[in-house]
């Protein structure tokens, strides 16, 4: 779960690390209260949760009232593109005001884990304000990791590391020290899969303070966190993905036109490299999980079913924890339900396999058992489809 | 043969009682496995297909002598039950469940690795050595005793891929599913070098897909210290970048951990890369 | 550092675990207050931090603000004997008024740790109210411990196997795990070296509550917890001890009358087995530890002879860090600014010997170098200082 | 010979600026010790007595190869220290501070362990093997090479025994200031079955106190596994109940951890055990 640039800051000031000055704004109307607060020169900053951000001009420098009041107006309520938005625009719902600060330096710093080692990983770059992934493929020598047990926590070492490799004799490591050591625990305690402050900024008085900050929360450990639940957003075209999820599916939009629903996360990623090699292109990623819900065949049609662009469905099971009798039972109730005005091509094997084809049958339905069949056969359909769409 | 588990092997099952636990305890002494006890807690003395119910871990494992363990917990005491067994002193730990935070995994596994204990998975089928015992939720009658070793990131994949092994008259010496979470206990390699040793394995068939580094690693690890024919499929070829496919782990970050990349290593380590799953046993057969 | 009662409550208290209301009194005139207010009926609790309290007559029940108030008087100000004053009695500075409660049944709990297993154990007993050390005794059976390791910290299977082992079902379950973690945080936060509660209560609710708190917080890590060092209050007999580790030397009062200064713990410890292997009876332990300070030589004679009884001074200095002139100079120095009017025996050897016998002798003392030859003429020394005081 | 450590160990020292840190690094490298570097945050790029100091542990143990490290870091900050030096990559660690946490040392001595990181003390006067190298704060002069191996958890009564040793003509193989804290690395055992292996060592000195069981623990080792004789002074006989005798390890707890009953443990085991330092020498000299 992503957090707005607004709700990463709220956490940062409960632990204490500095932030600059800010107010959210929801509406034109509660601008200028917080501007004139600020003295009048503020920087207005768009929430969304899509990086690119700034590069695409959703946060602008204002030195006066009307400034601030004409960047809200090209803000607040409309889309903002950026590279990471695929083409269609996240929309505007806040803002954030902040007051202008002087700094000396602006650096790059991060916690994320390391999938490797297993451990938590702290990243410092002398490049603030650029992306980590530019800083690695151009600059990688100014990247310094420093990776921390996660049985032994956070050690003054790991952060004696870090500075040192800042070079800047001893000021301002009080300070570095406070606010490496208070977001590490923010990152333990609010079970933080990413937490980057870029750019970490270095003040006047040698001090640290967190200039912008991007957070993602472990979707595993939401449970534990309520409080961040609540306050989540989702952007528009993360919708369907938490909406599937919510129903217990993996779901991941694709731009192909050939639907397909799997049981097991592996073999739909297998299914749609399949799809694609016999020179289909996917519609989308779908697991309904390993449990026997007929209801989850039933939803995972529905997802289906809301691409306009599809042109046929591929159902690919393999019976194991999933019996292949209650998914017939799910696409018979879902049919019964709604009609499906696509082909739909179905493979069927593993446990219950025979009572799930008498299902299928009762209903006018064959399966293969064969995986590769199947799909050689979905193509055909495809190619007669795409004759009959022609 | 096979590695890791044999039919010596002594299994407690945490979370006995629970719907999934009850469901494969029966499953697994079907299939011959020896399950010696359970635990839930504030059940003990129940049973279950008359194993019985033990409170703790520490109960369990004196009364049994129990060297293995599988947990079905929910996601939220999953990784304090990892810790509960290898504190417990069991030798394996099989977990099977599926969305347990990473701070908690990240924890349990450099953890259980201070104790020398093995864990597989989390969020994983478990493994199966066929003919003697299975640990794990996979449907037993796919397998087939034999010399393929097959290590896997995924469940049905595996059983997509064991059941044209076994149709083309390919057994199995070991098959493991690793798990598809981003931490996880064992890994490609540490499967790898326990299949170069074990003489009932003469062919390894290793099932990779995009996010992380583990096939990367293996493919390192093939080119340096595996004498046997290697056979490897990775899915995910048309999976998007920093998209999670199903699987916590499964996920392309900043162009990293590709399909493509991972491909390219393996080839290059000498294995024979499939395009397809199902192209996987007659890709083994040429090797016998 | 021990916690007085009331101080350890406190700290239960910001850690959200149920204790009994209750008032600390430190005069007579602010007790009617709180027994009004908890309605005539309570308990009078002294505060000591000697053991043994209870069987001293230093807790009484009272039924009427009359008793409280005869209770107060009995206790307030006064000293307090009990098995572990040593014969003195501990004076009673303060006093705990409490409610009286009612419950179903009263365990023993505590967290300390093992040296064995260099682990904190959670230790539980079914036979609340009693000495740990007399269960131990009489039935170890009743006693169950759980060993946390430091690198994971508290698990919820801990809890379990202890709570488990009370054999109550699962009622209070919640209550119990809520108190414990919280008591798990506060040792480990407050570095605790025991946090001892004797009896724990199960209410009527089934809820725990801990109706008596002990503590003691690890000396070593006092310099993390400026908040307690504040509320120090040291037991008439150790005011020595503190006062001697304050000025870095360790100092242990003993009965007999051959007072002795040694550097090093180890050797310090046998050169009292010696003087009592000679007939003798050591009046002290005291270690001037390892470094060179000549201050240090003065302020050990200073605590030395604040001993009225000592009859011989035995100084057994091996060099090492420590040099023999600095130990000459601060004797030197020390003699200066007080006469010291008993026999004093020395033996200095190792770093710097031949410069710390020069100084000695320019002073008119004599030191041996070895150890057995030092004690042997140190029996004399105090045997003739036996016959000239009779 | 000697155990643990000899002379191509290379050290370096953590805390080499401090006061007692550039001290003692000048008389180790009087010794013959290899130091080859130091350790100082912010003071990296000086140089203390010729030996190169470095901010960090792991840019120290990369620059300098170095396998052991000793640490003159106040409490505050030892246990951080040790774990520095673990996570750099030394094989042993002597820590002289007295006065950790004993939180932090518990947390610190888990953690070595998990590394296979061999900890001496804290609270300890190092490790010297005669004639070879000393890593410690020990008066090198008093020491002799020879057969007597000597382990205690006092320094300056170490001292004691030793000079008496040395002039009655026993040298050392290597002597062990194992630490004066309840909780410490290694621990009499340890040091027993290294003695055992040493060929260099035909006699053992050991050098107890009252509190804790780490004598017990080696009066059974001793017993079960040792077969070199070995002498045993145990210091506190004198001692009262509850009273911490200026280590923080030497507490009779209850009742427990007197002298008289590590006495009669190590009598049982068929130790010498001798009722003066004094007597050490001579007791010693009866197996030779």
């Amino acid at each position: 779960m992503k957090l707005l640039e607004y709700q990463a800051k709220q956490l940062l000031k409960e632990y204490h690390i500095p932030v600059p000055e800010g107010f959210v704004v929801k509406e034109l109307s509660m601008l200028s209260q917080p501007v004139q607060h600020l003295g009048g020169k503020c920087v207005v900053k768009a929430q969304i949760l899509a990086g690119g951000r700034g590069k695409a001009g959703g946060v602008r420098l204002a030195g006066t009232p009307k400034e601030a009041e004409e960047a809200a107006k090209a803000l607040l309520g409309k889309p903002l593109e950026t590279y990471q938005t695929a083409g269609k625009g996240e929309t505007v719902h806040s803002l954030l005001v902040e007051e202008q600060l002087v700094f000396q330096k602006e650096i790059y710093f991060s916690i994320t884990y390391d999938r490797e080692t297993q451990t938590p990983v702290l990243m410092l770059s002398a490049r603030g304000g650029v992306e980590i992934e530019e800083t690695a493929l151009e600059d990688p020598e100014s990247i310094k990791k420093v990776r921390v047990n996660p049985l032994t926590g956070i050690q003054e070492h790991h952060i004696r590391e870090l500075f040192l490799f800042l070079e800047r004799g001893k000021e301002g490591y009080r300070s570095f020290t406070d606010l490496v050591t208070n977001l590490y625990r923010l990152y333990v305690e609010r079970d933080a899969a990413m937490v980057e402050i870029n750019p970490l900024v270095i003040l006047s008085d040698d001090s640290f303070l967190a200039l912008d900050a991007k957070m993602i929360i472990d979707d595993n450990a939401l449970f534990r966190h309520e409080d961040l639940v609540k306050i989540r957003s989702v952007p528009d075209d993360e919708l369907q993905e938490v909406h599937a999820r919510e129903k217990g599916l993996s779901f991941v939009k694709m731009d192909g036109d050939v639907a397909c629903m799997v049981n097991g996360a592996g073999l739909a990623m297998a299914t749609m490299d399949m799809i694609k090699h016999y020179g289909m292109e996917p519609a989308n990623f779908l697991d309904i999980g390993g449990s026997s819900n007929p209801q989850k065949v039933i939803e995972a049609l529905d997802i289906i079913m809301r691409n306009p662009k599809i042109k046929v469905i591929f159902i690919n099971v393999f019976g194991g924890i999933t019996r292949c009798d209650d998914v017939a039972n799910g696409f018979k109730k879902a049919l019964s339900q709604r009609p499906i005005d696509r082909p739909i091509v179905m493979r069927l094997t593993g446990t219950n396999e025979k009572e799930g084809r008498e299902i299928l049958e009762s209903i006018g339905y064959d399966a293969f058992s064969d995986l590769r069949e199947a799909v050689i056969h979905l193509k055909e359909v495809y190619q007669r489809s795409q004759r009959g769409g022609m | 043969m096979g590695i890791f588990v044999n039919k010596e092997t002594q299994v407690i099952v945490q979370g006995i009682t629970g719907r999934d636990g009850s469901f494969h305890t029966k499953k697994m002494l079907e299939y011959g496995t020896k399950v010696v006890g359970g635990v839930t807690p504030f059940k003990g003395g129940m049973n279950v297909e008359g194993v019985p119910v033990f409170n703790t871990m520490s109960e369990a494992v004196s009364r049994t002598g129990a060297d293995t363990s599988i947990i079905y917990i929910p996601p939220a005491f999953a990784a304090g039950s990892i810790i509960e067994a290898a504190e417990a002193g069991v030798r394996n730990i099989v977990c099977i469940t599926e969305g347990i935070p990473v701070a908690d995994m990240m924890m349990a596994a450099h953890f259980v690795r201070t104790r020398g204990v093995r864990l597989f998975g989390p969020n994983c089928p478990g493994i199966i050595t066929p003919g003697e015992t299975k640990i794990g939720i996979m449907p037993g009658h796919i397998f087939k005793k034999g010399a393929v070793g097959v290590i896997s990131r995924s469940g049905t994949l595996t059983y997509e891929v064991v059941h044209t092994l076994s149709a083309a008259g390919l057994g199995q010496s070991t098959v493991i599913g690793i798990g598809g979470d981003p931490v996880i206990g064992t890994k490609f390699t540490d499967c790898l070098e326990a299949f170069e040793k074990d003489p009932a394995t003469e062919a390894v068939v290793l099932i990779g897909e995009i996010g992380g580094s583990d096939e990367e690693m293996a493919a390192a690890f093939i080119k340096e210290h595996f004498s046997k024919p290697v056979t490897v499929f990775i899915a995910g070829k048309t999976a998007p970048d920093g998209k999670r496919m199903g699987h916590a782990g499964a996920i392309i970050q900043g162009g990293k951990g590709t399909a493509e990349s991972k491909i390219s290593l393996f080839r290059e380590a000498g294995a024979a890369v499939v395009d397809l799953p199902v192209d996987i046993a007659e890709a083994v057969k040429a090797f016998f």
